[in-house]
C-alpha cells in the first residue's frame, strides 16, 4: 500500500466520521460546527479527484457561507432546542429505517464498484470544441457555453430562493431590511476583521473569477467570495443589510439571469442559435456574462443569509 | 481500490447516513442537516464518474465536475429557503417542531407569537 | 520527496482527527468552535501538502478561500449570540 | 541544489508537523478551554507556517509563493481574531461553558 493509498484511506475515515457526528451528536450546534468541519475536509477529498474548481465551490459555499447560515440558525434555535417536544423514534422504527438507509447506501456502492475503469466520458468533445470558446478551463466552458442554458436556469432558481426567503416576511416588513440595525458601536473584534478581510477577499474573489477562464475558477467560485465579504462585514455591523426594496438591489438580483438569457437571445439573432456565441467574440462575451453573474451571486448569497425582512421599510 | 472509487464509496455511505438522519432525527434544522449531507454524497458519486471520465489530457470529466458545482450553488439555496422556514415558524409559533401531537399542546414558553 | 510530503499531510490530518475527537465533545460551545479553527489551520496545511505532492493546479486559490473563511464559524457564533440590543459584552478588566 | 531544496523543505516542514503535533497534545492535556485555545492557536499556527515556508521554494512562480504567504497570513488573522471571540464567549459564562 503506497503513502498516497494510506491518506485515501485516512481521509476517507475522517470524512465518514464527522459526517456521523453532524447526524448523531446531542446538540444541534454541535452538529453545526461538525458540518462546518465536514465541508472543509470535503474540499480536500475534491482536491484528490482533481477536480479544484468543485474543491474552490465546495471552500466557498460549502463550508463558509453554509457554515454562517447553519450556525446563525442553530444559536437562534437554541431555545426552541430546550423547550423541545418532539417525542425520538420508536426503537423498532428506527431499525426499519437504519436497514433502509443500508440497503441504500449498499447499491449505490455496487453502482461504485461495478463502473467502468475508463467510463464514458464527454472530456474529449469539451476539449475538441474549447479553442472556438477562447476559454482554457473546460469547466467554464461547460457552465456558459456548452450547457449555457442549465446555468440560465439555476440562476434563475437564485433569484426564486431570494423571493421565497423575502416573501416569508411579515406584512408589515414587507420590502424592509433584513436582519439587526447597524449598531452604533460594532463589536470592536469583528469590526477589525471585516476591515482588513473585506479588501482582500474582494481582490481574491475578482483574481479567482478573472483566472477562471483559463484556470480552476469562475464566476460561481468568485461570487461567493465576494459574498461572504459582504456578509462578514454585516455579521461585523459595520454596514446594515439593504431594504429589501431597493431598486439597486432588486437589479443586482436579476442582473445575472438578465444578461445571461439576453445574452442567449443574442446568440439566436446574430450567431444562428439561442446561446451560441459568434466565432471569434466567445471569450469576450462569456466574460461579460460571467461579469454579471458575478455580481448576482455576490449580492443573492448574503441576501439568504441574511433572511426575510425583520423591520418595518423606510419611505 | 483506487481514490476515485474510495470517494465513490464515502458517497454512497454518506447517502445513507444523511438518509438516516433525514428520518431520524425529529428537529427541522438537524434535517436540514442531514439533507445536505445526502446531496454531498451524491455529488461525491458524480466525482467519481467524473475522475473515471479522464480523457484528452484532462484529469476529470469536465461536464460532471460543472453539474455538481450548480448542484452545491442550488443546495445552499434551497437550505437557505429551508432553514428561513424554520426560524419563521419558530418565530410565529414559539417552537419548532414537526410533530402534529406536539401542536395539539399549547406551547411551553419560547419566543411567543408575534 | 512526494512520499514526505503525502506522509506529513497525512500526520497533520491524523493530529486534527485526534483533535477533533477532543473538541467535537465539548463541554461548552466555545470548545466546539475551535474545531472550526483547528481543522481550518490543519486543513490548509495537509491541503497544501498534497496539491505540492500530487501536482494539481490552482491548488493555491482553494486554500486562500479557506483561509479567507476560517474565522466566519467564530464570526457567526458571535454575531447570533449577542443579538443587537444587547448591552456590549464588557471585557471585565 | 535540488538536495538542499529537498533538505530545506524536510527540515521546515518536519518542524511544522512537530508543532502540529505539540498543538494536539495541549488540546487533550490541558484543563480548561482558554488554555486549549491558546494551544490549538499558537502551535498550529506556527506549525502552518512552518509548513508554508518549507513549500516557499518548491513553488512554480512568484505568484504562487506570494499566495502562499499570503494564506499564511490570512489564517494567522483568523486565528488571532476567532481566538479573541472564542476567548471572550468563554469569559462571559452566558453564551458558552
Amino acid at each position: 500500500m503506497s503513502v498516497l493509498q494510506a491518506l485515501d484511506i485516512g481521509l476517507a475515515f475522517l470524512v465518514f466520521a464527522v459526517a456521523a457526528w453532524t447526524i448523531f451528536a446531542r446538540g444541534a450546534f454541535a452538529a453545526t460546527v461538525g458540518y462546518v468541519v465536514y465541508g472543509l475536509l470535503l474540499a480536500l477529498v475534491w482536491i484528490r479527484l482533481f477536480a479544484v474548481d468543485v474543491a474552490l465551490t465546495e471552500a466557498a459555499i460549502g463550508s463558509g457561507v453554509t457554515g454562517v447560515l447553519l450556525i446563525g440558525a442553530a444559536a437562534r434555535l437554541r431555545a426552541a432546542e430546550t423547550a423541545s417536544d418532539e417525542k425520538p423514534l420508536s426503537g423498532l422504527t428506527r431499525v426499519f429505517a437504519a436497514a433502509l438507509c443500508v440497503l441504500v447506501a449498499l447499491a449505490l456502492a455496487s453502482v461504485v464498484l461495478l463502473l467502468p475503469d475508463q467510463g464514458p466520458s464527454l472530456a474529449p468533445l469539451s476539449m475538441q470544441k474549447l479553442p472556438e470558446t477562447g476559454l482554457g478551463n473546460p469547466v467554464t466552458a461547460v457552465l456558459i457555453a456548452y450547457r449555457a442554458f442549465d446555468t440560465m436556469l439555476e440562476k434563475v432558481v437564485l433569484v426564486l430562493a431570494v423571493v421565497g426567503v423575502w416573501s416569508l416576511a411579515a406584512d408589515r416588513y414587507w420590502g424592509g431590511a433584513p436582519g439587526e440595525a447597524r449598531a452604533a458601536s460594532p463589536e470592536p473584534t469583528l469590526a477589525f476583521l471585516a476591515q482588513i478581510l473585506a479588501p482582500l477577499g474582494v481582490l481574491v474573489g475578482i483574481h479567482v473569477f478573472w483566472v477562471g477562464a483559463d484556470e480552476p475558477g469562475g464566476a460561481f467560485q468568485g461570487g461567493a467570495i465576494l459574498a461572504a465579504m459582504w456578509i462578514i462585514v454585516m455579521m461585523a455591523r459595520l454596514t446594515e443589510a439593504p431594504q429589501a426594496n431597493a431598486f439597486w438591489l432588486r437589479l443586482a438580483l436579476v442582473a445575472g439571469p438578465l444578461v445571461f438569457l439576453a445574452a442567449g437571445a443574442a446568440g439566436a439573432i446574430f450567431a444562428g442559435n439561442f446561446f451560441a456565441y459568434p466565432p471569434g467574440f466567445a471569450k469576450p462575451a462569456i466574460l461579460f456574462i460571467e461579469a454579471f453573474m458575478v455580481l448576482s451571486i455576490a449580492v443573492t448569497l448574503p441576501m439568504l443569509v441574511a433572511g426575510p425582512p425583520r423591520r418595518e421599510p423606510r419611505q | 481500490m483506487t481514490s476515485a472509487t474510495l470517494a465513490g464509496l464515502i458517497g454512497a455511505a454518506l447517502v445513507g447516513l444523511g438518509l438516516y438522519g433525514l428520518i431520524a432525527n425529529p428537529q427541522p434544522l438537524r434535517k436540514i442537516l442531514a439533507f445536505n449531507l445526502m446531496g454531498s454524497g451524491v455529488f461525491l458519486v458524480f466525482g467519481i464518474v467524473a475522475r473515471k471520465g479522464a480523457a484528452a489530457g484532462l484529469q476529470a470529466d469536465p461536464v460532471p465536475q460543472a453539474m455538481v458545482i450548480t448542484g452545491i450553488v442550488v443546495a445552499f439555496a434551497a437550505s437557505a429557503l429551508a432553514v428561513a422556514l424554520v426560524l419563521r415558524l419558530f418565530e410565529a409559533a414559539g417552537r419548532a417542531t414537526l410533530d402534529p401531537d406536539a401542536w395539539a399542546k399549547p406551547p411551553d414558553g419560547g419566543a411567543g407569537a408575534e | 520527496m512526494t512520499e514526505f510530503l503525502l506522509a506529513t499531510a497525512g500526520v497533520i490530518l491524523l493530529t486534527v482527527a485526534v483533535g477533533l475527537v477532543r473538541i467535537l465533545s465539548g463541554p461548552g460551545d466555545a470548545d466546539r468552535l475551535m474545531a472550526a479553527q483547528l481543522i481550518g489551520t490543519g486543513g490548509i496545511g495537509s491541503l497544501l501538502l498534497i496539491a505540492a505532492a500530487t501536482g494539481a493546479r490552482g491548488v493555491e486559490d482553494v486554500a486562500l478561500g479557506l483561509a479567507l473563511l476560517a474565522a466566519f464559524a467564530s464570526a457567526a457564533f458571535v454575531n447570533s449570540a449577542a443579538p443587537a440590543e444587547a448591552p456590549d459584552v464588557a471585557d471585565g478588566r | 541544489m535540488s538536495l538542499v531544496v529537498d533538505l530545506f523543505s524536510i527540515v521546515a516542514i518536519g518542524a511544522g508537523v512537530f508543532f502540529f503535533l505539540a498543538g494536539t497534545v495541549g488540546l487533550l492535556r490541558f484543563p480548561d478551554a482558554l488554555s486549549r485555545l491558546h494551544a490549538l492557536t499558537k502551535a498550529d499556527n506556527l506549525g502552518l507556517g512552518l509548513v508554508v515556508l518549507g513549500l516557499l521554494p518548491r513553488s512554480d512562480s512568484l505568484l504562487a509563493a506570494l499566495k502562499l504567504v499570503a494564506i499564511w497570513a490570512l489564517v494567522q488573522l483568523a486565528s488571532a481574531t476567532a481566538a479573541q471571540l472564542v476567548g471572550r464567549a468563554v469569559r462571559c459564562k452566558g453564551t458558552a461553558v
